[in-house]
């Protein structure tokens, strides 16, 4: 349970220092450092038992499916680490306390302080290897947050983003990795894989799973090649710098190195890759380091160096140098955090960061000089400092290892990067802090207040106690962190300042005597490194995300043009690929079904169809024409639906495509007559070939179902009890309000939606652009004046009620014959349409006596108080009734439910056709106004009026 | 009287969307009241209904009282009711967002639209027959044309032309399918079909086979897959936000529809086809979320990568990767739906430089908008603590088995590296960088911090799913498993006595 | 009455169509006609506003008579014509037909009768509502079909409508 | 009697299809718009109403139960077709006034309205007719 | 004797309306087409009547009257186009 | 020649023109495409049923030979939904050309998404 307190403690810091934003500093400060306060009391609590090599553990379940548990396990390396994040998280709250101004948001920075403490706290005390990824991936994030905190320079801003892409895309390698670690384990419990070394490095997996896992670790702690982020990221604020790129954040892919040393370690393989970065970074960092001017990008370059050497460390893969790792690894954070710390309060009071601008310190802010010069010498490893102790027993290590049948190359390479990082080291401490002082500085520099040095001068006092009392202060600590990072068999720990006089020793002095000469000669082998044109990774980087910009940005507007067409001839292309490789891969054998012998009327129908179709395409620029076209086509299909045994269709195709024939037309007033041509000839060729493609393929889909016998269709079913249990001999209306009442109530609703659709697009289009275009819209046909024809007016008043008639008609008859209320409906619509056409919109529209709206939503209404009547008999939804009954004079009729179903569908189909005809007349009606003035009477040539006019 | 519940969340948006057209007049805040009471009544049914299905197999429920095969069923079952808590929760979020920034005042009928949207899409994830399937996706089809227009202008109304028109075809498409597969079956009834496809002599099965795959191309087509992809940017980018914001169910109708009809009458054999399509249109997501200049480019982007992420998982057509993609599923929903309202909210407040991806003088809002912002990021790319990483984690996992382990890795991870790149450089320039010059407009209305309540809702779900990723895996395992219990299904639609299901 | 029957002849008409269509003659479809009889043209009455002054009758009966009896002999006419007649030898021109006829219902009846008989199709009529335009198809005497129609058509709808 | 009902049946059926091959046969060969008009609107109506009068007459005389809706159908024609017939030849006489197109050589200059300010419908409306 | 009939008619009426098909591709103008197209609805009309009565049955019918009613509305929206344009105004 | 050949070619024919009329490059050819592929389809929806010549579907007791009347009312249903959703498209083909000027959908023409200049970001 403590473990789970310590866990959560730095987020509810967070959460609470987030909430208090606007309070006061101090109060900010008190709350931000209790999590580390109580977490370092915890943690003392836990220091006997785990640090005698007991593990101390906590698991709850959260996504068993995953493997992925809230398990938490402490033992000796873990307790270090988090010692370490805790302490040092201490420190840096009370150094920015100090070190912000005040106009800085400290309660924001603050919150994504603790909230990263807390992420880093999960790496070291996870106990499951998925619950370390979400921390691994969380400090990416916070540290995104805090290195962008300085967000209004570019640098900042472009500092964290490649942080994130380096360490979150590092942290997807990790993901890989640890999930085949897990996969060849059988568990993702940390305990478990520690338990299964051998397993792990007999799989055939490992190697993946290696590599895999250090990208993720070489990409957190900066490794070369994935070491140009970290200098970058110190645009954050100096304790953000001090806290994550040099202490913790950093050290947490070293840190796993640690952890996974037992089941990873061991082999040529780790041996090469890791060792060989390590050292490479090393050097490299170092040798970059030596160069810089700005006082946090040395630190940073030198972080990069020492975390080389750490991983070097780690990568010879014996348990003695993981031993120095650890002690290193302490190490450095004591001293590095300090000279952040150190590099910060210059920055403060100086006014610059640039060694250049600067030097002859000492003198004028004694404190930080004391402590930057003290911090910078246990980084140069000079004794007696704790630096010296692990410098030494690094050196010592390196000296024996083989590289390649090489004795003598790591060595080599350590020395040169030992006496690197002294002559940093030096120069830091020279040009900072000794030397002359400068007539003027940026700022006038003083020691800072108390309690922006205390931070740093309890680190610094810790290295020198280290260094001094080593045994005293470490072998407790470090020992069975050590022993717990190699599974159990680290060797006894030794740190001392005087070994005797080992090769480490004279590796040792030889490092320092060429690091102070390169001081010396500082100048010259400046103007020599500025010569050489090392490729500057930052750029690189950029270039390459811009490049990777760029190619997305080609690929994603080559591929998505916005053709229609494009998308279109995409869809029938793979639909009939795909139709294809069905019936070419499932088997297929011919049907045995006899086919109807064809008659001649029939055939010539199919002719005319043929020719009309031709026509439709052949002429489909003549837009007019085309219109006509397709009546034909209509015609001949609703020919073909009466032959075929079909009439409801027939009725239905014959009222709908007058409809949308008028629709058309009512469209086409407005739009082109006659495009131009837009296609060339080979787009023509290839669409005709899509074209034949689909065409073929339908037919022969079509043939090869009607060429076969039914499977025993169910609608045996529907005809059997159409009569019985429907109540209606139409057994295609009984299946539409009946059987499959549920597809109609679906059917009539797209049909209100796409009205009230409609009118919702059309309302708008009389004003704006759109408006605009239709007032000054000039009729692209040469218009006859006469609007409403005497004799089409007239037969309107006759044919409106016979054809109303009709309607009923049909509606009535339909439960029993060819009819029903979706073709009432459109009968009914048909003859309102032509009373329209008659007479005119705003004249009909005067008389018109219901809202179409109204209509659409009773008849939607009505259809599903329908469905849901039945509900009240205790019968299932859309349950329909019916009953014969008898009365004197009218004698026997039907009445059933189904029958208000139909009602409902007929109001919405009258509702919709008549909004969408309306809206469109409306909008045509904009683009008349010029033309005359809008006249009053149903005909325009009136005799009767005429003649009283004239009498 | 209780299983009539299950038709309950189709009468209910019904009759809202009806009753709140009848105020399209005057009192529209009436309608748009009923709307949000008819959403938080689904969501109650909903959960009611999930309580149901997680307690039993599934429910089948006979409209008309027409027996199994014949009528049309609507079947429960642990699957149905999770889409339909999803869309629930999803409709809720849009309807009080629409009404918290004036979106439904903005042209006509919104809530009659997302009201009849619901139908449609309710109505798709309950019916057991693939006809009254149709016929649901095109209510639900119809009613996104009206909210794709919604508020209309230029841009929109030409995207609007080529959603439509694909959609159409789209259609004409199924309806094919459904006729084959009733040619060659003779059924309409989803587990009869099942039943009778087993049965199908080996003449009968190249058009079986080719009914099932032209229906996976409608579905493909619905959940935007390469390449029937085009139309969902443009679309989704011309949009209001807030509607692309329901409308990251959409695609999710698609995917649910594969999942439904696949695995139970035509086996795995879409697969083949599905996952190099999924894999190749998780890339072009990532691709156009990278490239994208426009906010709502970049979520639609991501929308269309995370739903790829998605299908890539169904396409394995197996047990564990199928409860991973069912876990993704409502994340990558709730996930799409938060970055479109982050969107729509940063365009409302900062009123300057409409949607585009640029710095703007500082704002009100900024800071929790950027909060926003940071959390949809984190849950599109998978990053924890968010529901995506677990999702992501699940899916890999699950695709360690698979032929195909090393291209879903390394596909799954990579387009992760490129969405994290991709929605750091958007987020640094929209909420970091700052630019004086164009001078925010005085008129601007000012930003209400109640208007992120819908995106703060979706927030809390996110973490809901997170923190419950426990419970929440164990139902999408079972879940799973249901899904491929063909014998299971058939037995609770046509009755204990049709033992041998097809597949 | 009025308004209950707007148009009593389109209520007679309608319910004539209902028992018609119904194919049969039963107590309860002529009531169910009746009612529809009724219904509808109160529905419809507003798009037909004013009330001809028809008056029905033997002169009505007549003139339908007559005129489907033209139209018989019409039609042979122009099947000869269309059949044998070579097309230099048509004759056709336009008619000018001055009307003394009052309303649009009566205008309309003749000319659709006009279309239907002998050779000729009513195509428009004059902007003072004088003259009716006729197409003739084939006419030696372009004046006495004018008269013809006049005298066999116009006079009688002259004591049909008044 | 009923051979002879037959003979009047399959004479009106004949006379029927001739009338509605005649007419379309006068839409194809006649030369000018004006009187192809005539073909169909008289000929094929006749045509039609041949065939609806044998089918009234048929169905009773064969056993089968007695249908009107022939006779609706004939009342619909005949109402319409004058109309139809006066629409298209509007069409007809406004394309030769815009467009001057198809005056084919047996085409008739149309006539002045005898009214010096009247003008026909198709070109002018009410208020040209009025007096300025 | 009715069989004879009814084949000569149907004869007739499928070569009418090959002769409307011939006039409908032809033109020369628009009003051409829309005239040949009436007559091509009426001559279906006849086809089905001829249809019903080879059949027996009375089924078709109002598929006729149906095509009858909207067969005019075709033809007057057509020409009312070519004359204004805007068939509802 | 069978009668079946006829329906099988006619769909063939009418989803050919249609295909090739909706990958055009603008609306209301493709709007035109959309309605002859509705005709297609419907045939094919209807043809699925096999093919038989009067025998509609009404029921009488004792007939045994009758047409599949479920494919009917699929139809009849596809019929009503192709209806409304080409009359939507024909409105928004409209709407389209009075707000755009244009016609053409064959790629982004003009109203592309502000394209800030790429310099501006960081
Ligand atoms: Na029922
Ligand atoms: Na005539």
């Amino acid at each position: 349970m403590y473990l789970a307190l310590l866990m959560l403690l730095p987020f509810i810091g967070a959460l609470v220092t987030s909430i208090a934003g606007r309070a006061h500093r101090n109060i900010l400060t008190g709350i931000a450092s209790t999590p580390a306060v109580a977490g370092l009391v915890l943690l003392a609590m836990l220091a006997p038992a785990v640090l005698a090599g007991e593990v101390a553990q906590f698991r709850a379940a959260w996504v068993p499916a995953l493997g992925l548990d809230l398990s938490l396990r402490v033992d000796a390396l873990a307790w270090l680490f988090a010692a370490l994040i805790l302490g040092i998280g201490l420190l840096i709250v009370i150094y920015s306390r100090f070190y912000l101004p005040a106009e800085e948001a400290i309660g924001r920075f603050l919150a994504l302080l603790l909230l990263f403490q807390g992420a880093m706290l999960g790496i070291a005390l996870s106990g499951n290897v998925l619950l370390l990824l979400i921390f691994w991936e969380l400090t990416s994030l916070s540290s995104f947050l805090l290195i962008g905190f300085r967000n209004d320079k570019p640098e900042g801003r472009q500092g964290a983003r490649m942080a994130l892409a380096v360490t979150g895309g590092g942290g997807l390698a990790l993901i890989a990795g640890l999930l085949l670690l897990g996969r060849i384990a059988g568990s993702f419990e940390l305990a478990d894989i520690l338990a299964s070394g051998d397993t792990i490095r007999a799989s055939a997996l490992y190697p993946a799973a290696l590599v895999l896992i250090l990208i993720g670790c070489f990409t957190k702690s900066a490794q070369f090649p994935f070491h140009f982020w970290l200098p970058h990221a110190m645009a954050a604020p100096t304790p953000v710098s001090a806290y994550l790129h040099s202490a913790t954040m950093v050290k947490a892919g070293v840190f796993l190195l640690a952890r996974f040393w037992p089941v990873l370690a061991g082999t040529e393989l780790w041996f090469y890759l890791v060792s060989t970065t390590g050292l490479v970074t090393m050097v490299l960092g170092a040798a970059i380091a030596l160069f810089r001017h700005d006082l946090k990008a040395i630190l940073a370059y030198s972080t990069v160096s020492h975390l080389g050497l750490l991983t070097m460390l780690f990568g010879f893969g014996t348990p003695a140098a993981a031993m120095v790792g650890v002690f290193h690894l302490l190490n450095h954070a004591l001293f590095k955090a300090a000279l952040f710390m150190n590099a910060g309060i210059v920055d403060h009071e100086a006014g610059t960061r640039d060694i250049r601008l600067l030097g002859g310190l000492a003198g004028l802010m004694p404190v930080t000089a004391t402590l930057g010069i003290v911090a910078a010498a246990s980084m140069a490893g000079l004794p007696p400092l704790g630096g010296f102790l692990s410098k030494e027993m690094m050196l010592e290590e390196t000296a024996h290892v083989v590289w390649a049948g090489q004795h003598w190359l790591v060595p080599l390479l350590v020395v040169i990067g030992a006496a690197l990082s002294v002559a940093y080291s030096l120069r830091y401490i020279f040009h900072l802090y000794l030397g002359q002082r400068r007539p003027s500085y940026p700022a006038s520099p003083h020691d800072p207040s108390f309690g922006l040095w205390a931070p740093s001068a309890l680190l610094v006092v810790l290295t020198v106690l280290v260094g001094l009392f080593p045994q005293a202060l470490t072998t407790d600590l470090v020992a069975p962190a050590a022993a717990a990072a190699t599974g159990g068999t680290a060797p006894v720990f030794k740190p001392a300042l005087w070994h005797g006089p080992t090769p480490a020793l004279g590796m040792s002095i030889v490092a320092v005597a060429i690091g102070t000469v390169m001081l010396w000669r500082h100048g010259l082998l400046q103007r020599g490194w500025d010569t050489i044109r090392l490729p500057d990774a930052k750029r690189l980087f950029e270039a390459g995300v811009a490049w990777l910009v760029g190619l997305a940005h080609m690929v994603t507007t080559t591929i998505h043009n916005g053709s229609l067409q494009r998308q279109l001839g995409l869809l029938f292309i793979v639909a009939i690929g795909l139709g294809a490789a069905g019936v070419w891969t499932g088997g297929y054998a011919p049907g045995t079904r006899a086919t109807i012998p064809a008659p001649p009327v029939a055939i010539i129908a199919w002719l005319l169809l043929l020719a009309a179709a031709g026509a439709v395409v052949k002429g489909q620029r003549q837009r007019f024409l085309t219109l006509i076209y397709i009546s034909v086509i209509g015609l001949i299909v609703s020919l073909a639906f009466i032959y075929l045994s079909a009439p409801d269709l027939a009725l239905t195709q014959i009222s709908v495509e007058i409809v949308t024939i008028l629709l058309l037309l009512l469209a086409l007033n407005l739009l082109p007559k006659k495009p131009e041509r837009v296609s060339s000839d080979g787009r023509r060729l290839r669409d005709g070939l899509i074209g034949l493609a689909g065409g073929t393929a339908t037919g022969l889909a079509a043939w090869a179902v009607m060429t076969r016998a039914p499977n025993n269709p169910i609608s045996a079913y529907h005809w059997a009890n159409s009569y019985a249990h429907g109540g209606g001999t139409n057994v295609v209306n009984v299946t539409l309000v009946d059987f499959r009442a549920f597809d109609t109530f679906g059917e009539i609703t797209v049909l209100g939606i796409a009205a009230l659709t409609i009118f919702a697009l059309l309302q708008p289009a009389t004003r704006g652009v759109s408006g605009q275009r239709l007032r000054e819209w000039i009729a692209d046909l040469p218009r006859s004046p006469e609007r409403h024809p005497m004799m089409f007016a007239v037969a309107a008043r006759l044919l409106l009620p016979l054809a109303t008639m009709i309607g009923l008609y049909i509606f009535l008859r339909g439960h029993n014959m060819p009819g029903g209320g979706f073709i009432a409906g459109l009968v009914v619509s048909i003859a309102m349409l032509m009373q329209y056409m008659a007479s005119g919109f705003e004249w009909a529209d005067q008389r018109r006596r219901i809202d179409e709206h109204l209509l659409i939503g009773l008849g939607v209404i009505i259809a599903a108080l329908t469905g849901l009547g039945s509900l009240f008999f205790g019968a299932p939804l859309f349950t329909s009734s019916f009953g014969y009954f008898s009365l004197p004079l009218i004698g026997s009729f039907e009445l059933a439910t189904a029958m208000m179903f139909d009602v409902g569908v007929a109001m919405t189909v009258i509702g919709a056709v008549m909004l969408a005809l309306a809206e469109l007349s409306n909008v045509a009606l904009r683009a008349e106004k010029d033309d005359g003035g809008a006249d009053e009477g149903p005909m325009d040539i009136d005799p009767a009026k005429l003649r009283q006019a004239q009498a | 009287m209780m299983d009539a519940l299950i038709a309950a969340p189709l009468l209910l948006p019904a009759f809202a969307g009806t009753a709140s057209l009848l105020f399209w007049l005057r009192y529209r805040w009436i309608g748009a009241i009923i709307s949000i009471a008819s959403m938080m009544g689904l969501i109650a049914l909903a959960i009611v209904l999930m309580a149901q299905a997680a307690s039993g197999g599934a429910i089948a429920y006979a409209l008309g009282d027409w027996p199994a095969p014949f009528g049309i069923v609507l079947v429960l079952d642990r699957l149905s009711a999770l889409m339909l808590l999803l869309t629930a929760l999803l409709g809720f979020a849009v309807a009080v967002h629409a009404a918290l920034t004036g979106l439904d005042r903005k042209g006509w009928h919104f809530h009659p639209l997302l009201q009849f949207q619901l139908l449609g899409i309710n109505g798709a994830f309950l019916t057991g027959d693939l006809f009254n399937l149709f016929v649901f996706f095109e209510v639900l089809l119809i009613a996104s044309y009206g909210l794709m227009l919604h508020g209309q202008g230029a841009q929109r109304l030409s995207a609007g032309i080529q959603y439509v028109i694909v959609n159409l075809l789209g259609s004409t498409l199924f309806l094919i399918a459904l006729g084959l597969l009733y040619g060659v079956t003779g059924t309409l009834n989803m587990a009869d079909m099942a039943v009778r496809a087993g049965a199908l002599p080996e003449g009968d099965q190249g058009l079986l086979r080719a009914g099932g795959l032209l229906l996976a191309v409608v579905f493909a087509l619905k959940a935007a897959l390469l390449p029937l992809h085009l139309w969902l940017p443009r679309t989704y980018a011309a949009t209001a936000p807030a509607v692309a914001t329901l409308f990251a169910i959409m695609t999710k109708v698609g995917a649910y529809a594969i999942i439904r009809t696949m695995p139970l009458i035509f086996g795995d054999a879409a697969g083949t086809f599905l996952l190099p399509s999924a894999l190749g249109t998780m890339l072009l997501g990532f691709f156009g979320l990278l490239a994208a200049r426009g906010l709502a480019d970049m979520a639609a982007f991501g929308l269309i990568g995370s739903t790829a992420t998605l299908l890539t998982a169904i396409a394995l057509f197996d047990g564990h990767a199928m409860a991973a993609a069912l876990y993704y599923l409502p994340h990558t929903t709730l996930t799409a739906a938060l970055l479109f309202l982050t969107v729509d909210l940063i365009i409302r407040w900062r009123g300057v430089e409409g949607g585009a991806i640029v710095p703007t003088p500082h704002y009100k809002g900024q800071g929790w908008l950027g909060f926003q912002f940071l959390a949809a990021a984190v849950a599109l790319v998978g990053l924890p603590p968010l529901s995506g990483f677990v999702g992501k984690l699940l899916i890999l996992q699950a695709a360690i088995p698979s032929a195909y382990m090393v291209a879903i890795w390394a596909f799954v991870l990579g387009t992760s590296l490129l969405g994290l790149i991709g929605l750091a450089r958007a987020g640094s320039t929209l909420f970091w960088k700052e630019d004086a010059n164009p001078a925010i407009a005085a008129d601007r209305p000012a930003p209400r911090a109640l208007e992120a309540l819908p995106a703060a809702f979706l927030l809390i779900l996110l973490a809901a799913l997170t923190a419950g990723a426990g419970p929440a895996t164990a139902y999408m395992e079972a879940t799973s498993a249901q899904v491929f219990d063909a014998t299971g299904y058939v037995r609770s639609v046509l009755g204990p006595e049709q033992g041998g299901a097809g597949r | 009455m009025r308004r209950l029957f707007p148009h009593p002849g389109l209520t007679l008409l309608l319910v004539v169509m209902w028992m018609l269509v119904l194919n049969e003659l039963s107590v309860g479809g002529f009531l169910l006609g009746l009612f529809f009889g009724t219904l509808v043209p109160l529905f419809t009455a507003p798009f037909w506003p004013e009330r001809p002054p028809v008056r029905y009758g033997w002169p009505l009966i007549a003139y339908g008579l007559l005129v489907i009896g033209d139209i018989i002999v019409a039609n042979f006419q122009v099947a000869r014509l269309i059949l044998f007649c070579r097309n230099r030898d048509l004759r056709s021109c336009w008619l000018s037909i001055p009307l003394d006829l009052q309303s649009a219902e009566a205008f309309t009846v003749l000319a659709g009768t006009i279309s239907l008989t002998p050779g000729t199709v009513s195509a428009d009529i004059s902007t003072d509502g004088r003259h009716l335009l006729v197409h003739a198809l084939d006419t030696s005497d372009p004046e006495a079909e004018v008269a013809r129609i006049k005298a066999r058509y116009e006079r009688r709808l002259m004591e049909i409508f008044r | 009697m009923a051979a002879i009902l037959d003979f009047v049946i399959a004479f009106l059926i004949v006379l029927g299809g001739a009338f509605a091959l005649i007419g379309s046969w006068g839409l194809a060969r006649l030369p000018a718009l004006m009187s192809r008009l005539h073909g169909p609107t008289k000929a094929t109506t006749l045509g039609v109403g041949g065939c609806l009068i044998a089918s009234m007459l048929y169905f009773p005389s064969h056993g089968m139960s007695w249908s009107a809706h022939e006779l609706l159908i004939t009342l619909f024609l005949f109402i319409t077709a004058p109309i139809s017939a006066n629409m298209i030849a509007k069409a007809c006489i406004h394309g030769r006034h815009v467009y001057g197109d198809a005056v084919a050589k047996y085409e008739v200059p149309l006539p002045r309205p005898p009214h010096p300010d009247a003008e026909w419908a198709t070109f002018g409306s009410t208020e040209a007719a009025k007096p300025e | 004797m009715i069989d004879v009939a009814l084949t000569i008619a149907l004869t007739c009426i499928a070569l009418a309306v090959v002769l409307n098909l011939y006039r409908l591709l032809r033109g020369p103008t628009a009003p051409d087409r829309i005239l040949a197209l009436d007559t091509m609805v009426i001559n279906a009309i006849a086809l089905i009547i001829l249809f019903g009565i080879r059949e027996g049955t009375t089924v078709y019918f109002e598929a006729a009257l149906l095509l009858a009613m909207v067969g005019f509305v075709g033809t007057v929206a057509y020409a009312k186009f070519l004359l204004r344009g805007d068939i509802v105004e | 020649m069978s009668i079946e050949f006829l329906v099988a070619s006619a769909i063939g024919v009418l989803t050919m023109a249609g295909i090739y009329l909706c990958l055009r490059g603008r609306t209301f050819p493709v709007v035109l495409g959309l309605v002859m592929l509705s005709y297609a389809i419907n045939l094919f929806l209807f043809a699925i049923g096999r093919l038989i010549v009067n025998r509609p579907p009404l029921y009488e007791k004792d007939l045994v030979e009758y047409t599949d009347p479920l494919p009917q009312a699929l139809v009849l249903t596809a019929i009503v939904i192709s209806f409304g959703m080409t009359a939507l498209a024909v409105v928004l083909a409209l709407r389209n050309f009075l707000e755009t000027g244009t016609d053409q959908v064959d790629g982004i023409l003009e109203a592309d998404p502000p394209r800030p200049d790429p310099k501006a970001r960081s």
